[in-house]
């Protein structure tokens, strides 16, 4: 089985997407490791390193992602889990801004991933499958 | 020493004051000096204070309207709250942004500054305790209404020093429902102890002939709340406040959904929440409730998200609640423009004006969800309170270590998170799967029941995957989330 | 030949219908030979035949969705009709202009030809006339839900003969209600034998095997009507269609804003309706209610208009009605745009969704209301049968005659106008002056009653100032038009 | 007493905003001739030379005023009453339009004063007396 992380980054305590991912995520036969909201990069980049998961699914909804996920790729490779796939996704911005823009910074911040607000889980599925390979 | 429901005196309540205000350089504002304070508060007129116009508004069986809103950058905000008013708002709030809320007040310093520089907003609200008093002095003095600090911080002390002492006359907030819903690792011991100091702060202002207003934070994690749960913790936040001495109390609840279901909430919500003050001593607050438009999940199409409000709104003020707190288009999103908040108010204020003559008839099946509630709210709080061994504050503490109260989705590790809620056939918030929960057993039977219809209806195994559907459903426009309706 | 209640004879039909035919020169179309309208008919598939698809919603208790709207271009109407079935319409209706509603064909030709040319609609509705049986084929063939003509003619023979020879298979529109509202100087003894052809027209079809609906037109002016009043004319419609042979009738109701009245008129409406058509031999009629959201003045602000629209979905969708009415936010400026129009069908629907699995409840206050307007509408029908020496039509002709019945606000000059109605304290709409309205004095003492309540409430004289502060009062944002808020 | 004239113009039957009207400019004391719903120019021009009106108040709600007020002020120079006062008002075209060129059409019409929707009889009050006269 393979492992997949989860979790809500910063100081972000929305937990209802998160418990409905992990059951999205279990029923379709990965290892998930949830170490649920108010997450650090750390949090998340060593259970990566723990489980040899291979994708790190970071959840962002309170509007702060923006500032929380700055330099979290950097320290994957310092981690020496520079390879790993990151994704991020939920309402990850302030405000109700133009997506496409949204996108380009987190891409630019080394995010493989970038979903727009009301992105279920279930519309996600497919990347995963995609990228993990099956 | 263990923790107790009982009134702080001056001398502890000043003592603990002292560490309080060194928790931030803000907190040494002379505007702190609690004599300075009270003059300022004592030239709050009476349409600016919160607990006046509540009164108002109960004495004139209307209901008061209140957005939510803050952003980071001073001018901003008010400049946001001034448009606000402009468009109907009856309360005017300050949102305070996360950090704050954590009180990670190096962060909030910093995204408040890189706010005002790049001019976008990379704070979800206001932060007021690096405003400091002045400049929350200034919001207060910009507009025309009460103002309230609304965050969802389990330590607010210095939060609501800074507030209070700049004449915000309402804070939100409480031990249980600023914590479980916005916490992962507070104890509840710590939030208590803190609330407490809140709530002392606003009993030692009420003793010097200052009313200022507490409001508990009614909707919890927002999704799928029971009623009765919502309400036991709602009920126990008045007690905790009124022993220290808090006068003014508003009791909330998040809209669920069925509308018998709420109204028959509101209504209980009211009258428990003033006999339980009754029955422990506390005989002279004045009791208020806030319904709250749909908590949880938005449409994304923005005329559904309009419906969602109006229909709210309707069943806001049907219910007689004393305050409504609105939502907007854009809930969906992100937090709203100026713009769609004031759209939001309009639309609402609009139905609540509109159904100011009208109320909700009484009916066999409101009082029978009436009663119902109001058991289930007694078997929860009497629990407590045998767990407590009579006080109040163990008896929290305890009933949520052994998950005689438990919150569903709530991230907090102090909740035991095994309670399942889902909806029955006719969309009521029931109860799936009970973990500890203290319900007699005729309870647990009236909801198993009441589930085991919809599960018969939609000819489907009783599991998680209602409550997930359930989840979904509203933000899909289904009350019951029926399997034929996952994919909308 | 004094007219009669009585189903015309296949020669009278025949022989009338020639004459209708000649009316217009698209009246000559071979597409109107009865044999070819009636294979063309029978093409249509069960999921675009109105009463096909009205049944379906009873049986599944749910309420469907209808917008209004009609542009004078065929492309354009089109391509609306086509954008309000995407955004969620479950049936798509063609108002047609307000000249072909009053035959002034030359008219609407020069408004249709202009319109095409400056490319801005010069008339405020679809001259199904003047386009004749291909284009209205065009626009059914073009679609995929049930169409329907939506107008306000008091002779709409030529309409009907047009609209349903092209596979539309409703026709809304009454002897009363397309006349009285919609009219100045048509005698009702005209309309009434002009809505016995279009209804016999549909007996006709009928007898051929094809389903076509008939709806009322509830709403009639659309002011403070008192649900009795409507209700009464909607039954009294019913029988004079059932009477030609129509078998699937959709009685109306317009919003009246006071929630439990509103809930009340719709359920006395769909079980006397059925109840009198039982009593007077047609047993086999499908009886369905259609109720209109908000038909009086709208307020201008577009977000306050979007929760008018969804408060009004909220009545709906308790009342259990089989199909609702939608409006636009651009209500109270004019004929809305393609947009405008799509964003209230979703909102609409969307809270008709969200509140599928929920009813209002019985209650003393609702039972009492129902049991008040079934009581009013026997004493007017007692009435019109009484003076018709039990003709219905002859009834009708002399009731309006007398002011037996009598509609608020009818520019009719066959419409008594005396009857003033106003609001009561809780906004129900009573009557304040009767005219001479066949009421008993048992329910004029009612609602002199209720009026005098209202006045002694508000301090002033009883009057009309007080209709009309009702008539301005949604626009504005109250139910009751108190007399502080006439300058809101 | 002076004299207005009130009615709605061509196949129009919005007759409730006409009987406020009545009501209320009768009470502001004035002599009103209502001529009612589905009237044509004529009827307006007949009414006011009847009268001795000096101010002809237009109504159409229906949306076909443009079409049906084309011509009135020619009309109303030919039956000898060319500076009779001519107001409109109601939803006077089809649709939300931009009420600037719409009132510009008006005027061009001949009109003396257009007013956008929404315009309560109460608000027009202050030009009535203006123009008539106290
Ligand atoms: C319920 C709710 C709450 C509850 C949360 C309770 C709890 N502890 O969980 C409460 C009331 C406590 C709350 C608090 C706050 N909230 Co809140 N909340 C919501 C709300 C209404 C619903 C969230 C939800 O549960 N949805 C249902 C779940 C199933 O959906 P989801 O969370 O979106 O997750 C799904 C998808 O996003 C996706 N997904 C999520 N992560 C990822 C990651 C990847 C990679 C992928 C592919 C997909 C994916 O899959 C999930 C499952 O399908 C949203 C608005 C909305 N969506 O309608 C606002 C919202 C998220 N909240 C918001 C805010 C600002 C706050 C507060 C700061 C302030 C406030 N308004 O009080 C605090 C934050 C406190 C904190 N420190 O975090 C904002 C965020 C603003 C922004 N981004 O610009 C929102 C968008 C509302 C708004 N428009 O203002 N909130
Ligand atoms: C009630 C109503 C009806 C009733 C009318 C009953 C009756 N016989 O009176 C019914 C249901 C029958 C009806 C029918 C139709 N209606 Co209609 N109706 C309305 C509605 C909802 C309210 C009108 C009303 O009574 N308001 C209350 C009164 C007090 O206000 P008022 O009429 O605006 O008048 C005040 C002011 O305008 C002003 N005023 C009026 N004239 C003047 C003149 C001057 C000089 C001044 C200063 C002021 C002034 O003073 C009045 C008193 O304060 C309006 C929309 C709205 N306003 O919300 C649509 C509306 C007027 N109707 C409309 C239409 C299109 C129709 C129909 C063609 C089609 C249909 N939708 O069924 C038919 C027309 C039939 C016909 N031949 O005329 C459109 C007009 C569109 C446009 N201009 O672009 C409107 C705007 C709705 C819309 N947005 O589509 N309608």
């Amino acid at each position: 089985m393979k492992s997949i992380v989860i979790g809500v980054i910063g100081a972000d305590v929305h937990a209802v997407g998160n418990k409905i991912i992990e059951f999205t995520l279990t029923n379709a036969g990965y290892n998930v490791v949830n170490i649920g909201v108010l997450s650090s990069q750390e949090d998340f980049i060593n259970a990566a390193i723990e489980t040899d998961a291979k994708l790190i699914l970071v959840s962002s909804l309170y509007g702060h992602g923006e500032i929380d996920c700055r330099g979290m790729r950097d320290k994957c490779i310092e981690a020496g889990i520079g390879d790993v796939l990151l994704y991020v996704g939920g309402n990850i911005v302030v405000g109700k801004q133009d997506f496409n823009e949204v996108r380009e910074r987190f891409l630019a911040m080394g995010f493989n991933r970038v979903y727009p607000p009301g992105t279920s889980i279930d519309l996600a599925l497919k990347d995963i499958k995609e990228d993990l390979g099956d | 020493m263990e923790l107790k429901n009982k009134k702080l005196t001056e001398t502890e309540f000043l003592e603990q004051r002292e560490k309080v205000l060194k928790d931030w350089p803000t907190g040494s504002d002379p505007a702190l000096d609690l004599s300075v304070a009270i003059d300022y508060l004592k030239q709050v007129p009476e349409h600016k204070n919160f607990d006046y116009k509540l009164r108002q508004a109960k004495a004139e069986g209307i209901t008061m309207i209140q957005p939510r809103a803050g952003v980071p950058v001073l001018e901003d905000h008010i400049r946001l709250l001034r448009y606000l008013e402009e468009s109907g708002a009856d309360f005017l709030p300050s949102t305070i942004d996360s950090y704050t809320r954590q009180n990670r007040y190096s962060e909030a310093e910093k995204g408040m500054l890189e706010s005002q520089k790049i001019k976008r907003s990379l704070l979800n609200g206001f932060p007021a305790v690096n405003h400091g008093v002045g400049s929350c002095r200034q919001v207060f003095e910009s507009v025309n209404l009460p103002v309230q600090a609304r965050h969802g911080t389990p330590d607010a002390r210095l939060l609501a020093e800074i507030t209070h002492a700049a004449g915000w006359t309402s804070n939100e907030g409480g031990a249980i429902s600023y914590n479980i819903p916005y916490a992962k690792s507070v104890p509840l011991e710590a939030s208590l102890s803190h609330w407490m100091y809140c709530d002392r702060l606003v009993g030692f202002y009420e003793e010097h002939g200052i009313h200022i207003n507490r409001e508990q934070f009614g909707p919890l994690t927002g999704t799928l709340v029971p009623p009765a749960i919502s309400n036991a913790v709602a009920i126990i936040e008045a007690l905790l406040a009124a022993e220290q001495g808090v006068k003014s109390i508003t009791v909330g609840y998040g809209m669920g959904g069925n509308i018998v279901q709420d109204i028959a909430a509101i209504q209980s919500l009211h009258s428990q929440t003033e006999a339980y003050l009754h029955k422990y001593g506390y005989k002279d607050c004045n009791v208020s409730t806030v319904f709250h438009q749909w908590m949880g999940g938005f449409p994304e199409d923005e005329s559904k998200a309009m419906g969602l409000i109006a229909m709210s709104s309707t069943v806001a003020a049907l219910s007689k609640t004393t305050k409504m707190i609105t939502k907007t288009t854009h809930e969906s999103f992100g937090i709203p423009t100026m713009e769609a908040n004031g759209q939001g108010i309009k639309a609402s204020k609009y139905i609540i004006n509109l159904l100011k003559d009208q109320t909700f008839p009484d009916s066999e099946r409101l009082l029978r969800e009436r009663a119902q509630i109001e058991n289930e709210v007694d078997s929860l709080l009497k629990a407590v309170f045998a767990v407590g061994n009579g006080d109040l504050v163990q008896g929290v503490i305890k009933a949520f270590e052994q998950g005689l109260i438990d919150i569903p989705f709530a991230p907090s590790r102090y909740n035991m998170g095994k309670i399942m809620p889902a909806r029955d056939n006719e969309g009521y918030i029931r109860i799936l799967e009970f973990g500890n929960l203290a319900f007699t057993e005729d309870i647990k039977a009236f909801h198993r029941d009441k589930i085991a219809q919809r599960a018969k209806f939609e000819n489907r195994p009783i599991s998680f995957q209602l409550t997930v559907d359930d989840v979904y459903s509203v933000g899909k426009g289904r009350m019951v989330g029926r399997p034929g309706n996952r994919k909308a």
